[in-house]
């Protein structure tokens, strides 16, 4: 089964949404171990985001996603914005050209997603980052697709364990970003941005695992 | 939340109206994206000093616009980096064909938008040169971190590289004074109160009425300690202690003092710290030369001050007495 | 309470002490009786201004000391006036033989040690002119109250009535152009949180989370009415009326604004402010030609604003434009 | 009867323990309708004066009252300061050279002080100031010697009249001083200097009323 490029645009306004929703909620972790701002961030860039989406040409999954990733590049500031930006290009970049999105598609663009955000931010595993949740849910949805399960079987693995990812963020001290500067008290906290991830691979599933048990 | 507003969202655009409305003769302000830029940009043949970085620190970085400091500057939102293309359409803006410095304070989202603005600007054909702060002797350096924030040297290397500009000095070399600005300058601060960041409407931590948070960084993000409130000869203690040490200041130096208050420290007190980090200095052989005393690079209306001290040498001082004509800083003109 | 102070009762000689550490080439600073005079006193044959009131509003009036601004300044306890010998041993100090002007805010308090110190100078041989600062429009001035409050148009008075006598005009004329001022200056101001003197140790009113105090002065006292918060125009909009329609100021009339913030206010309000104040005028067709933007008249920690207006004139406009060269207010030099 | 010398002292000395006593009730008094700062003025100047009280040549219960005055006009500040500062100064010289002082000694010091008072300060009876604790206790003072009361007698009923006058200041709409900048608002909080005055004639009676009944 394949998401049609409506359905990927679905996917987009539903991250919009849900990122609207729980603006306070990723505000106030933030506050915890930040600077009160990644819910605000995330939002205007995804507002933004929102309002481009008449304007791309449809058919073209790769510009979809470019066209999201530079929206949030230029609207969102802050590490948020480099990185959540650089992501979406590069998930852009994997499926260029693409009409709809395959299972192996989506692997593809979260893996070359995955590795510019590292490029970008050069965090790890382990430093309480985006990427203790998009690491394991990439690893989860490919280790399924391998394993031979349906996309939407895959789909929902991967938002399980990037939820796994992010409350794994709550013990660690944080070695990347602001939370680093807390040091040890930044243990005890779980991460905003790896919780903004959490939600972006949970919308997926929730938008294209539906017709697909 | 009790802030002078209107609405949360509009903020940053309507102080940047009433600086434009304020300062014509120094700087003219540019929106969609924002920036600002000294009223006679680009000045040809001059490197460009471009600075930038979240609102909320006010007046830096806009205040510190015009002759003998910033070219121009990038506002973000609140305590937000300001994004690439806000930095390069400033660098375009600026360039008055002699290269431009960005001035960076080191912060992974800071750094990684100036990155972006750089690569982009290069490849228009602008030089850049990116320089880092990462002054804050409250985060232990590690490789294993973001790294030291930039706090209060900022200002002053902003101030001092502006002056080498203003004197026509080749990029390379303005960038080199600069990067001499941080290797010899080292601040820490300390908060009261927390802030409120108008969209987030609550206060960014909680804290209680005899308490204060150590080693504050300028965002309201927490310190790396909190402790029971103490008087203030300790707490400078406390703090120009961890700075004097960090290069270490040896007796006989000669520093620049900065003392900073985080935006709802009133003057008065400010003083009195200023008069405990002198008395400490003295007690160390340390001279303070020069000094600068107020609200600077602030955290909205966080209580509080930083310590910031730049070790002096001749022509660190000559650069910081020379003319500077902005809203925030001016003398000499 | 939550100060950067050792103890209260220290905090206006060690903040004293700050200041003459900081700034040995603009004032010395004398203790009991506490006044700090110019570092070139007495400047012969100019006539010499003298100002005071209670600390806690600093940068005033020490941060005003210097060239082409004040002779010396009396810094009483917080809030608080200060006594008749302090004033007279400043008047002595200063008198460079074209006698002395008495700038004072009229307080009950103020008033008549200054009257006191006057009455003692002139028993003294020394030529004293007293002139009154009475601008704050939210008290209803009647003959049976103590008349309204001297607060923001003092520092423009002191600038300018400075600037006059660095011209070596002569004692009467500078009394008259600083009377000028003050009958062509109005000012309102309003507060968001309440401050505590130090010695006191507990805010001087209380006041909820969604409630401001219009008509508030610079002492913590209440002011003429409390209300639920507003937007920044709603505020602005019924201070600058008040202040606009006492005068009244017409239109074509061109003024300084004065946006003064009371000491816990951050810049970046106090911009969203003057934005606001500045549509406000244009509205009016009242052309605002200079301006001032900072915290210069405070009230230790309080939270709030001041709108000041002074209608100019040729004089008034050149006088403030002239050089003035103090701890907090410099330029042209 | 009259009060001796040594006695005079131990009314000032008195008066300076009521005053730090009562300096966080004056003080919060006076943040109600003004600045927060009565209380902590009246003791700073009254332990000044304390300070001084060893230095002050026996005898004269004239010149007592001046040190105490003139000092108070130079330690105390704002309006308390000239206003008490004259008020004992006016007494001094209305006594001057006196070794002790009769019941009529203090009727003139009273009478001549409230007159400087009102010199300075301009202010009339039912302003809301010092002059309305003043003013009956004076009043009183003289009515019950005139009637033939005993100077202790002369002293309660004077103490009394300031209570009273004290109180009376609550209703009252205040047009001088500082409380007068609220306007309407200044009604019903009771005035800080008319009960730093009542204290004043409260520590007069206290000290010298107990021996003569
Ligand atoms: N170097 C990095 N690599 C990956 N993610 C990072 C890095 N630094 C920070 N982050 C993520 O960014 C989040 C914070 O984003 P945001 O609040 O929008 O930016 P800022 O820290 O500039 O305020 C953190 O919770 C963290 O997950
Ligand atoms: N003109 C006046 N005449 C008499 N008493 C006055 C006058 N003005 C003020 N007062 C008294 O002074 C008291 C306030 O004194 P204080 O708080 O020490 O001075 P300030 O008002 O300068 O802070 C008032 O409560 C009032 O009784
Ligand atoms: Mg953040
Ligand atoms: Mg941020
Ligand atoms: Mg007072
Ligand atoms: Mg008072």
């Amino acid at each position: 089964m394949s998401v049609p490029y409506d359905q990927v645009v679905q996917f987009v306004r539903t991250f919009a949404k849900v990122v609207s929703e729980n603006r306070e909620y990723l505000t106030d972790l933030d506050s915890a171990i930040g600077d009160a701002d990644h819910g605000i961030n995330m939002d205007r860039g995804m507002s933004a985001a929102l309002a481009k989406l008449d304007g791309v040409p449809e058919g073209d999954v790769g510009n979809l996603f470019k066209t999201v990733g530079m929206t949030l590049v230029s609207t969102v500031g802050g590490a948020g914005g480099p990185l959540y930006g650089t992501l979406f290009i590069q998930m852009g970049m994997a499926v260029a050209g693409k009409p709809e999105l395959s299972s192996q598609d989506w692997a593809e663009a979260l893996t070359k997603g995955l590795e510019g955000l590292v490029m970008r931010g050069k965090a790890e595993p382990g430093d309480k980052t985006m990427v203790d949740a998009l690491t394991p849910a990439r690893d989860a949805l490919k280790e399924a697709l391998e394993e031979g399960a349906s996309f939407g079987d895959a789909l929902r693995r991967s938002a399980a364990a990037a939820e796994e990812g992010m409350k794994g963020t709550i013990p660690l001290v944080a070695r990347k970003g602001r939370a680093s500067y807390l040091g040890e008290r930044s243990a005890g906290h779980q991460d905003p941005g790896a919780t903004s991830t959490y939600l972006l691979l949970k919308t997926a599933a929730d938008t294209w695992a539906d017709g697909d048990p | 939340m009790k802030k002078l507003i209107n609405k949360p969202e509009d903020v940053v655009t309507e102080a940047l109206q009433g600086i434009a409305a304020a300062h014509p003769d120094l700087v003219r302000v540019h929106t969609n994206p924002n920036f600002l830029v000294r009223a006679d940009a680009p000045v040809q043949g001059k490197a460009a000093l471009v600075s930038g970085g979240g609102s909320g620190h006010e007046p830096m970085h806009g205040g510190f616009v015009g002759m003998g400091m910033l070219d121009a500057a990038c506002p973000g939102e609140v305590f937000t980096s300001p994004t690439p293309d806000q930095m390069l359409e400033a660098t375009k803006a600026v360039n008055g064909g002699a290269g431009v410095v960005h001035i960076v304070k080191n912060y992974t989202g800071d750094v990684m938008n100036f990155d972006m603005a750089a690569e982009m600007a290069r490849g228009e054909g602008i030089e850049v040169e990116s320089v880092l702060v990462d002054d804050d002797v409250a985060v232990q350096d590690s490789l294993y971190t973001a790294g030291r924030r930039g706090v209060g040297t900022t200002v002053l290397m902003e101030k001092i590289a502006g002056a080498a500009a203003e004197e026509r000095r080749a990029l390379k070399e303005v960038a080199e004074i600069a990067r001499h600005v941080n290797s010899n300058g080292r601040s820490m601060g300390m908060a009261l109160t927390s802030c409120t960041v108008p969209a987030a409407g609550k206060p960014t931590f909680e804290i209680g009425d005899d308490e204060m948070e150590i080693g504050i960084g300028i965002h309201g993000e927490p310190g790396r300690q909190r402790m029971k409130l103490k008087p203030v000869h300790e707490i400078v203690e406390m703090m120009a202690v961890a700075v004097v040490e960090d290069i270490p200041y040896a007796k006989g130096d000669e520093v620049l003092a900065f003392v900073n208050g985080m935006g709802g420290t009133p003057l008065i007190e400010l003083y009195v710290v200023y008069n405990e980090v002198n008395k400490f200095l003295e007690g160390r052989g340390v001279k303070i030369t020069r000094n600068l005393i107020g609200s600077y690079i602030t955290s909205l209306e966080m209580a509080g001050f930083s310590i910031t001290l730049l070790k002096l040498d001749d022509e660190l001082t000559k650069l910081w007495d020379a003319p500077v004509k902005t809203p925030a800083l001016r003398w000499g003109v």
